[in-house]
């Protein structure tokens, strides 16, 4: 997974979760008070330029996480001024233009906003960050474990389809669409029967440490984490302020 | 079917957050009380949102030879029950949206609406409405996934309407628009994904 | 402590796993307190059945288990006074670990004891540096190779400084060095008064390691004795399944044709090539079986 | 077959992995029709990986796969016709049994041969049979042990009637009588023309078994020879991240002190003590050191 990778290679790894949370949100903010299309495309362009800049994220990451959405944005953006007109008959529509552009553009910022954050910070720093939040621990304990494991299954699939391909399993779709499906049934069904004899190994072990109901960690210290959040709230409110200038 | 981060308009993103963070409370709810009689099955609401998780970055054959991407939420609500998928999907969405910026956070609560919520319950609905006909296991369990699919992306499409209405034609026009263009992605997914959730329940069931 | 109690026995253990599959049979193995124990037997003799009994996670059907002589009861106190003292590492460790980062996932069980953050996060440390992973607490679990996985499991039992470390096959899958290392690792362990039990089914590396071996064959321990003295026992290594170790046949063989004096046999084949390189050359011979 | 050719052949081929890791540099490896090879090297030399490439699950950046001295394409025709004749067992069960039940995983590749379904269902049979687990066709995959699990993996591949079988580490994990009934069955492979080349780390077990030895080291093919050629080739070794196998290095020692004959050099240490029994008491050696 290339955010996955990109956010543990980041320059900013050690930066405290919580001020790479406020400058995104900060960025959110911004996004949703600007008008201007020029306010917006600068709001896209500061978070992306801090993410490339700042936490050195490489371009070409940056551009292959963000390929899909843009994709996506791209395609509603492009489609909003088409539609049936009163007969039915599908026309353009000069009206929806305006609508598109700001959007676009606003979901542009938005997302610069939340890759700036994710590719800076890893998945688990974030849920140290929610168990400071105080969000219900159910939830925290989903997300823990759900994470490991993702990388867990995830190595089983990959193997599995291995050992499948040395078997012949995937002929391709001209040549066996079937063989193919029942490949990836069979494939499923197995890595679905793992999950529940691997929920009871994990039992097991967490029992045998003790485990008394809920998992709890130490989560990562920050100590610089003050600073940061200050320093993070300078920047959002920069952001916040350039928007607000469009509204007045 | 993710809406993409920040697509939706600020009222309409916070709206559905609103309604959706209800859903989650009950949904948390009804879990606790779940895992207060079977604690055991913590582990496994973890692992199988990691399944769940997994099955959605996968590439799957769809019958019209092209790839897609299934939810999943269809087969958790047959296994799980439909009020336990929406914490469950909650963490996929957002593990969606932070590993693969796919949807967002923006837009995490419309889509928990669509997917998390309308797609199991419709799931469920439509497995119990077909084994009280007498269907087949095989018959029941593709017309749940498949249904689930198409109700999720139904609501999807609604949801863009009411944010996008149409000057003209207004929301109608609208939706037309939106489940026009997704239709040509969505049936085959919803297709492939009710044959996949098949394949996936009969494994279960011999095992 | 002193006490002639040994720290953990098991006293005529039965268990049958809900589908009837094979586990213990009066079962009776007592571990003697800071030693090398190794639990020798075929696959499929309930080498790890034994595991969890010590640890409390099995609870026998018939007989019991005693801790420094008292039998352990099984409310949820008491196991979790047991499995305060007694530490157990699976073989694999994709499924014992379920934290995203190593020093997380070693804090757990430390956490468990209820200690604060301060003596739980100095335990980390203490840990990680003793597995040889003092930098990788804020690695993710998933970027580490199989060993260092191996070696986060043990660091996460090691976090809450148990009296008595069970290790269900810690050699599997790794290479030979890195079984050397977890030996050393062990051997550490032991000398600041650990008691170590592990499972194998490498005879060879059970006899040039342990202290005590425990022979189990069918779900019943049919030998406890120290290594030396079991080494020639071939009717009853031969009963758990294995051949007498290498390295104590071939001894006796050259012990027999006065190649090697008879004492002290070496107690791996290493040893015996060491002990045979250490001898001059032919003439030695033929002064030995004079 | 008359043929001089290699039934597999590995020429000069590079390979990196595509997060930059160690894959092969330059690796050269023929494989002699019908015999038996080990591939010896050091965790993370490329073992796995030139077992991927002889498989065609993998592809060279740079060299050539040769099948019977012809390049392999990678058309999915081609690719469909070498892993038709070239069988890979991987290391964990676990992770490559994917059906419920045993024949129905068995019987995998031999339905994607295109098969009929009678002619499946009698190599299903006969391979089950050869693997020791003609009854366990209805049988869960995973109520198997560990070992029955690694036999079913092996019998999945023979179903497919392999000329090459390729196994990675598949002693890993069996206990003493389980590795000598897999060693049985794969000679009886052999004895029959196929082609069989497994991987190991273990140094002895390797030169107890093998006819050609291939030393790996940091992705390169450093030495290939009879087993007997580099038994005593320290350097060569070492240089693989392995030690002279102990029941050659005993052997010389025990030569150079005239208790054993020079020649010929017992290969595995039960060979060895074997050997040592054969030779009458004491007298013998005044006898062989005059």
């Amino acid at each position: 997974m290339l955010v996955e990778t990109a956010a543990y290679a980041s320059r900013w790894r050690g930066v405290a979760p919580s001020a790479k949370a406020l400058f995104a949100l900060a960025g959110i903010a911004a996004a949703w008070i600007a008008c201007r299309p020029a306010t917006l495309a600068v709001l896209a362009l500061l978070p992306m330029l801090a993410a490339l800049l700042g936490a050195r994220v490489p371009l070409r990451t940056w551009l292959a996480v963000a390929r899909a959405p843009l994709g996506f944005l791209l395609l509603a953006c492009a489609t909003l001024p088409v539609g049936p007109g009163v007969h039915g008959n599908w026309q353009w529509n000069g009206a929806m233009v305006p609508v598109a552009v700001h959007a676009g553009l606003r979901a542009l910022a938005v997302l610069a906003a939340l890759l700036g954050f994710v590719l800076t910070t890893p998945l688990p720093d974030l849920l140290s960050l929610l168990r400071r939040l105080r969000t219900p621990e159910v939830l925290l304990d989903l997300m823990a474990l759900c994470y490991r494991m993702l990388f867990v299954l995830r190595r089983a699939w990959d193997d599995g389809v291995e050992a499948q391909r040395a078997r012949l399993g995937y002929p391709g779709w001209r040549h066996g669409w079937v063989q193919t499906w029942r490949s990836t049934g069979l494939l499923a069904g197995h890595v679905a029967q793992q999950v529940w004899l691997r929920a009871a190994a994990l039992q097991v072990a967490a029992d045998a440490r003790s485990y008394t109901g809920t998992l709890r960690f130490l989560p990562a210290a920050f100590p610089r984490a003050r600073r940061q959040n200050a320093l993070a709230l300078l920047a959002g409110a920069l952001l916040v302020a350039l928007a607000l200038g469009d509204r007045w | 079917m993710h809406i993409m981060e920040g697509f939706l308009p600020p009222a309409h993103a916070l709206g559905w957050s609103a309604v959706s963070a209800c859903f989650l409370a009950a949904g948390l709810r009804a879990m606790a009380r779940d895992l207060r009689q079977h604690p055991e099955r913590r582990m496994l609401f973890g692992v199988a949102a990691a399944f769940a998780f997994l099955l959605s970055a996968l590439k799957l054959p769809s019958v019209t030879g092209s790839c897609s991407h299934p939810t999943g939420v269809g087969l958790g609500a047959l296994l799980f029950g439909p009020a336990a998928m929406v914490p469950v999907g909650f963490v996929v969405l957002l593990f969606q949206a932070l590993l693969l910026a796919h949807g967002g956070v923006t837009t995490l609560g419309a889509n928990i609406f669509s997917m998390a919520v309308v797609g199991p319950f419709v799931a469920y609905g439509v497995f119990r409405a077909a084994a009280a006909l007498g269907m087949s296991r095989s018959a029941a369990v593709f017309a749940a996934a498949c249904l689930g699919d198409l109700a999720t992306y139904a609501t999807t499409s609604l949801q863009l309407a009411w944010a996008f209405p149409d000057p003209v034609g207004g929301m109608a026009a609208s939706l037309a628009r939106f489940a026009g263009i997704f239709a040509l992605t969505q049936v085959p997914i919803a297709i492939s994904e009710g044959l996949l959730t098949v394949l996936v329940v009969n494994a279960i069931a011999r095992f | 402590m002193v006490t002639d109690h040994p720290v953990l026995e098991l006293a005529g253990v039965d268990h049958v796993y809900p589908d009837g599959g094979t586990g213990l049979r009066g079962c009776t193995l007592a571990l003697g307190r800071g030693r090398r124990h190794v639990l020798l037997g075929a696959n499929g003799a309930g080498k790890s059945t034994v595991l969890r009994h010590l640890n409390g996670l099995l609870r026998p059907c018939a007989g019991e288990l005693r801790c420094d002589g008292q039998p352990v009861g099984y409310s949820r106190a008491a196991l979790a006074g047991l499995r305060r003292r007694v530490g157990l590492v699976f073989q694999d460790p994709e499924r014992q670990l379920f934290a995203a980062h190593v020093g997380e996932d070693v804090s757990f069980g430390a956490l468990n004891l209820g200690l604060d953050a301060a003596t739980v996060a100095a335990r980390v440390d203490a840990a990680l540096d003793a597995v040889g992973l003092r930098d990788y607490a804020g690695r993710a679990v998933h970027h580490l190779s199989f060993g260092q996985k191996k070696r986060v499991c043990i660091a996460g039992v090691l976090a809450m400084e148990p009296e008595v470390l069970l290790l269900d096959e810690p050699m599997a899958g790794l290479d030979a060095p890195m079984q050397a290392s977890l030996a050393a690792l062990l051997d550490r362990l032991v000398a600041r008064g650990v008691t170590v039990l592990l499972t194998t089914h490498d005879v060879d590396f059970a006899f040039a390691w342990a202290d005590d071996i425990h022979l189990l064959a069918a779900g019943r321990c049919i030998a406890s004795a120290p290594a030396g003295q079991l080494a020639a026992r071939a009717d009853l290594l031969q009963a758990a399944g294995h051949r007498v170790p290498l390295a104590f046949a071939l001894h006796a063989q050259l012990a027999a044709r006065g190649v090697l004096p008879p004492a002290p046999a070496p107690r791996s084949l290493p040893a015996l090539l060491e002990a045979l390189r250490a001898l001059p050359a032919t003439s030695t011979i033929l002064e030995n079986t004079a």
